[in-house]
């Protein structure tokens, strides 16, 4: 075990496995002599050199489409975005192509490779640059979304997720890159998707989400404790392969769930887990499932008015207590 | 009317082992021309759905560059892919089988006729997407390169292709890391019921791909002789150089964008172009060089067509008796 | 009134629009001379030419991302995509960019726009030509989403698109092209945004749907009227904005609600509206909310397989069964 | 190190008014690289956020082709964008109250710095998206060429841009329909920490741009009065002949990437190269001009910078002093 970074363990499970398999290689977008824009590559240029760490032209498209090509014969690409919101631009090489070629070959070309980088609000990045993805991937079959909230998650899932077969999209968040916490150095230690974390136990109500939103939601469990209320912190760690029977499970116990996450609350991944809980855990309600989520909105530049577009501690105390009134 | 001012070369046709090519180039472009002549039977049939593109007319530009290939070099296409498959040596029963949605076709019936795929015979895959198909070859050849392989890759796709973002991406990232990348845009002026000079503000496609720092030419697609000599130049130069080669085949297409198409001749191209263009049929031009010059006599081409026309027979019995994939196949190969 | 399909009710609309207001053109692949992949824009290039109907490259992001410039400049472009699945490569055009534009300039930029084609399944087209997005659209705040199931709907909305001051998304079904219906031939006929509606009335539960699902429920409904079941059928027509007080006065009479669409299920649209009901109808429901939706696999080419990939009449009536159960 | 061939040009100062118009143009520069450095304040008190991206350098760019437009006329850019509002003449109060995220900043406070907009001086936007403002821009002319105007759109990015697969969809159409707008990389030699040489297969970029069937160009971005001729010419040609034209204005950024970066020089440019460009800094060679010929004196220089400055702490104490958008505002301007 070693204390560390959020990024600083994302960079250690890179190392790791461009230390143990030729085939993998970084590519994108400043990854390299600049050191990286969130630095997660810092040093990894001048340890493996042009090969294996490539600057990217700015062509998200034609590099994650390449990094397609390359899988299918064998290599293990591990893409960076430099933020999630220029995966928009290559929607299409993920989602139409990436996703599919498996089954449409009929499984004859599996498509092992990543894309990693940061994705969310909460930098003042404004309208263009502050996206939380997480929803239209986990809609799209054919990817696994991974969206750690931990150093020791973030290690553990990359590691994984880079041993797998499949495209894999692992969301990063910008907010929490300095969040320190015990990370294990053994090279062999993974951790498996589609198993939910108990981050917080508790009788009361159950906070279903992921990535930033299990920080904040640990804040609003210290807050809700002081007034008697014990949330259950379920952290999904993967929405695709998601574990719902940990979530049925905890919300057998509490009665009450609120999901809580950055993206956009409207048609948001929140929305499958309350469709999912209330249709599979119908008569374990005693109130709604609650979503506690990012503003319908373009993200505003002020930093005042982004604070507003997203979910705050206070706002996950507010929906315990409605559930729980 | 945008015609190659390549002239068709003739064949040396001095050594048995040249001969026995020669006839192999026309068996493989005859098997397409016969492949394609059923699948239509068979959409008008309603066996075939979706949308289906023949390769009619273009045959000479699969068959003249895939006949140049080794086995360590790769083939990807567009959507109008049954030439590929066929040319690289796919088993037309199991092509046939794909197109009507057999569990016995090359992908299990779930691709269909826009997504043929055989990684034994180095195919890696037909595309949908115009665009898609050259970022995947891309990354064909940036494995091979990675990996220090001496391999090339075919990248085939249309002329609608060139107004694709993505080309213009690939091509700056095969530039840029010399990714041993044949590029090979079949210019049939038409990208669906769009000409050329209406999609592509300039119609010299080779000038156009001339700027990412490696080399382009144009030659001509309807004389299969003349592509495998510059097919065999060209591969010749990428597998040596190690970097990309962007070729133009002038070429046309016989039949309608796809074979639902109600619109052609007429709408977008007039019956007289579409016939001064069969006059150039790559079959009829080498079956031209290939009895006048004796390397093959009318009957045997005869009996050549006849095993053909069974090829081609036995691989639609083969598709029809075939079963239906299985429910459960559903949800197999969404995740490996 | 006059008897005519959907294909020429959308075409309607457009040679009206295209008459009243000279800023309006169309741009889209194989439009004009080729008459349109699906027809809709048959003898509309020999009608008005080629500055009114534009043949486009295949160059998806260049030509929405030309009609947003030329929209935020007063034009009023109506962008056909050939098929919704490749407005996939123009995510970034239409998501962060027509969407987004009057709201990162303050309100001073406003992007009166529309793009149509048609989104679905059922045609045999595959993995990669067979997409229903608008669950990524109805998530992302700028833009309007209309999903017309009916030929005087398909008029009465397009125009409403038009005459719109936002991106509107408007997708049609590929395979009611050739439905038939009565469509009012006034030119100010238009049918407003968020407006739902109730194609047939029933006591026993509701299905709330749209576009092809509005067919499909209409169907299972005879089926199930037989045995005595009478469901009532919620068209939302635009899934934003959103009618959900039709929805909740629907539920709030049957006590059962069924989402049905063609788009994947998980993290669908339905997904939504089962997360609204039981939030705001909670006591109300003496069911869950159930979802009938396509399977969550890329489309296959089969026919057999995509059959079953796609909701059916018997899928509905099944659902509605359990929901009364 | 790559350096531009074309030699500055000495001014005609024959006339009062066209003494009046150097003055001009360096009193836009000097306001655009004052403004700049108080930005760059701003940004270490933490005042403002998000990422910030500096002109410093590049000023002669926008100031010579901003200079040469008339009112008909339209300008569109990439997030490094101060220096076009400013050489546009919108207000340094209402730019810097945005770049505070205030109510009273020119997108109230909803855009911040990559995302200016200001319609009454014809600036459509700063884009976040490399490629993004090409699209906008390519449809701002459709829009001039539909309506028959004779405007002329102005669209600046910079090198990193060229590898945008949108750019060469939109070079195509506007080649293809005859658009009136003039693209305009700024190429300053770096996408972020990434070389041209690293990501542009093809370094000429004029010459990557010149196979859309439109002109192309290279000229010396570092000179005010060259840029300023060029614009000229180029500008006359588009307005008359309704065509697109391409620029490569060599250029250099003597600040980091971003106000926030750490890696510079150092990690992708050396301070060497850095001091090399300084020493043509296109403010002092343009005072060299101004002063040795006798335009102006080196006191009213003086002056005129003390103005400048004025004006810049007038802007920061507005903006400080201006209040944040209230709470309701982030649900307004979503829908039109
Ligand atoms: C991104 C995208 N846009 C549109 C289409 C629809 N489409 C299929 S084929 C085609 C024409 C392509 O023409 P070309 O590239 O010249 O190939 P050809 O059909 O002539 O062989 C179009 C527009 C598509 N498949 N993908
Ligand atoms: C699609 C996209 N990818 C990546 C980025 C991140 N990014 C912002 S600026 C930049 C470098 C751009 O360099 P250049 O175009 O040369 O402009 P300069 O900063 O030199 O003015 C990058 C990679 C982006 N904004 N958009
Ligand atoms: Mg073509
Ligand atoms: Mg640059």
């Amino acid at each position: 075990m070693a204390q560390m970074n959020y990024r600083d363990a994302i960079r250690l499970a890179l190392i790791e496995e461009l230390d143990r398999d030729e085939r993998v290689f970084l590519i994108g977008e400043d990854i390299g002599r600049y050191q990286g824009t969130f630095r997660v590559t810092e040093g990894l240029f001048d340890k493996y050199g042009p090969t294996r760490v490539i600057d990217a032209p700015i062509s998200e498209p034609g590099f994650v489409s390449m990094a397609v090509g390359a899988a299918m014969e064998g290599l293990k690409p591990v893409v960076e975005m430099m933020t999630w919101s220029f995966g928009i631009l290559a929607m299409d090489q993920i989602v139409n192509h990436a996703a599919k070629i498996y089954y449409k070959s009929g499984g004859a070309c599996p498509v092992p490779m990543v894309i990693r980088g940061p994705a969310g609000p909460g930098k003042q990045l404004a309208a263009q640059h502050s996206h939380s993805l997480e929803t239209w991937f986990a809609h799209s079959p054919g990817l696994k979304v991974v969206l750690p909230s931990t150093p020791a998650d973030a290690k553990g899932l990359l590691k994984t997720a880079i041993h797998d077969n499949n495209p894999i999209i692992f969301m990063e968040h910008p907010q929490i890159y300095g969040v320190k916490g015990d990370v294990p150095e053994d090279p062999n230690f993974k951790i498996p998707f589609g198993v939910a974390d108990v981050k917080r136990e508790g009788n009361h109500a159950t906070i279903v989400t992921y990535s930033r939103g299990v920080h904040l939601s640990l804040e609003a469990a210290k807050q809700l404790a002081e007034e008697g209320i014990e949330v259950e912190i379920v952290d999904l760690r993967t929405i695709a392969p998601i574990d719902m029977e940990t979530v049925f499970r905890s919300v057998a116990k509490t009665h009450r769930a609120i999901v809580v996450h950055d993206d956009w609350r409207f048609a948001g991944f929140g929305a499958e887990i309350a469709a999912q809980v209330q249709e599979y855990a119908f008569d374990e309600l005693d109130a709604p499932v609650l979503r506690v989520a990012g503003a319908d909105v373009p993200m505003p530049y002020s930093r005042v008015l982004e604070k507003l577009a997203v979910p705050t501690e206070q706002d996950i105390a507010a929906a315990v207590k409605r559930a729980l009134a | 009317m945008l015609k190659t001012k390549v002239k068709p070369k003739t064949a040396s046709k001095t050594t048995s082992k040249e001969k026995a090519e020669l006839i192999e180039l026309y068996r493989q472009m005859l098997l397409i021309r016969r492949f394609e002549e059923q699948c239509n039977v068979a959409y008008r049939q309603a066996k075939i759905g979706g949308y289906l593109h023949l390769y009619i007319g273009q045959e000479a530009v699969a068959v003249g560059f895939i006949s140049q290939l080794q086995k360590q070099d790769r083939v990807v296409g567009h959507y109008r892919d049954h030439g590929y498959v066929l040319a690289l040596g796919s088993d037309p029963k199991a092509v046939m089988a794909e197109l009507l949605g057999k569990e016995t076709g090359l992908c299990k019936g779930k691709g269909g006729s826009m997504h043929l795929y055989d990684r034994d015979k180095n195919f890696l895959g037909g595309y949908g997407i115009i665009g898609g198909m050259i970022g995947i070859a891309t990354g064909v050849a940036f494995k091979q390169r990675y990996m220090q392989e001496d391999g090339v890759t075919l990248c085939f796709f249309g002329d609608g292709s060139m107004n694709a973002g993505l080309l213009h991406e690939c091509f700056n990232m095969a530039g840029l890391w010399d990714l041993p990348v044949i590029y090979i845009v079949e210019n049939n002026k038409y990208a669906m019921g769009t000409a050329l000079e209406h999609h592509s503000s300039e119609t010299n496609l080779a000038k156009r791909a001339s700027v990412y720092g490696f080399p382009s030419k144009q030659i001509d697609g309807m004389d299969v002789l003349s592509v495998r000599a510059e097919a065999r130049e060209v591969i010749k130069h990428v597998r040596e150089k190690r970097e990309p080669y962007f070729v133009e085949a002038i070429t046309y297409r016989f039949v309608g964008h796809g074979a639902a198409d109600i619109t052609d001749p007429g709408s977008y191209r007039t019956k007289e172009e579409l016939e001064e263009w069969k006059e150039r049929d790559p079959l009829e031009s080498l079956k031209a060089i290939l009895v006048g010059d004796g390397v093959i006599s009318e009957s045997e081409l005869q009996t050549m067509d006849d095993e053909i026309k069974a090829i081609v027979k036995e691989a639609a019995r083969f598709a029809d008796e075939s079963a239906d994939p299985p429910p459960d196949a559903l949800f197999e190969d969404v995740l490996a």
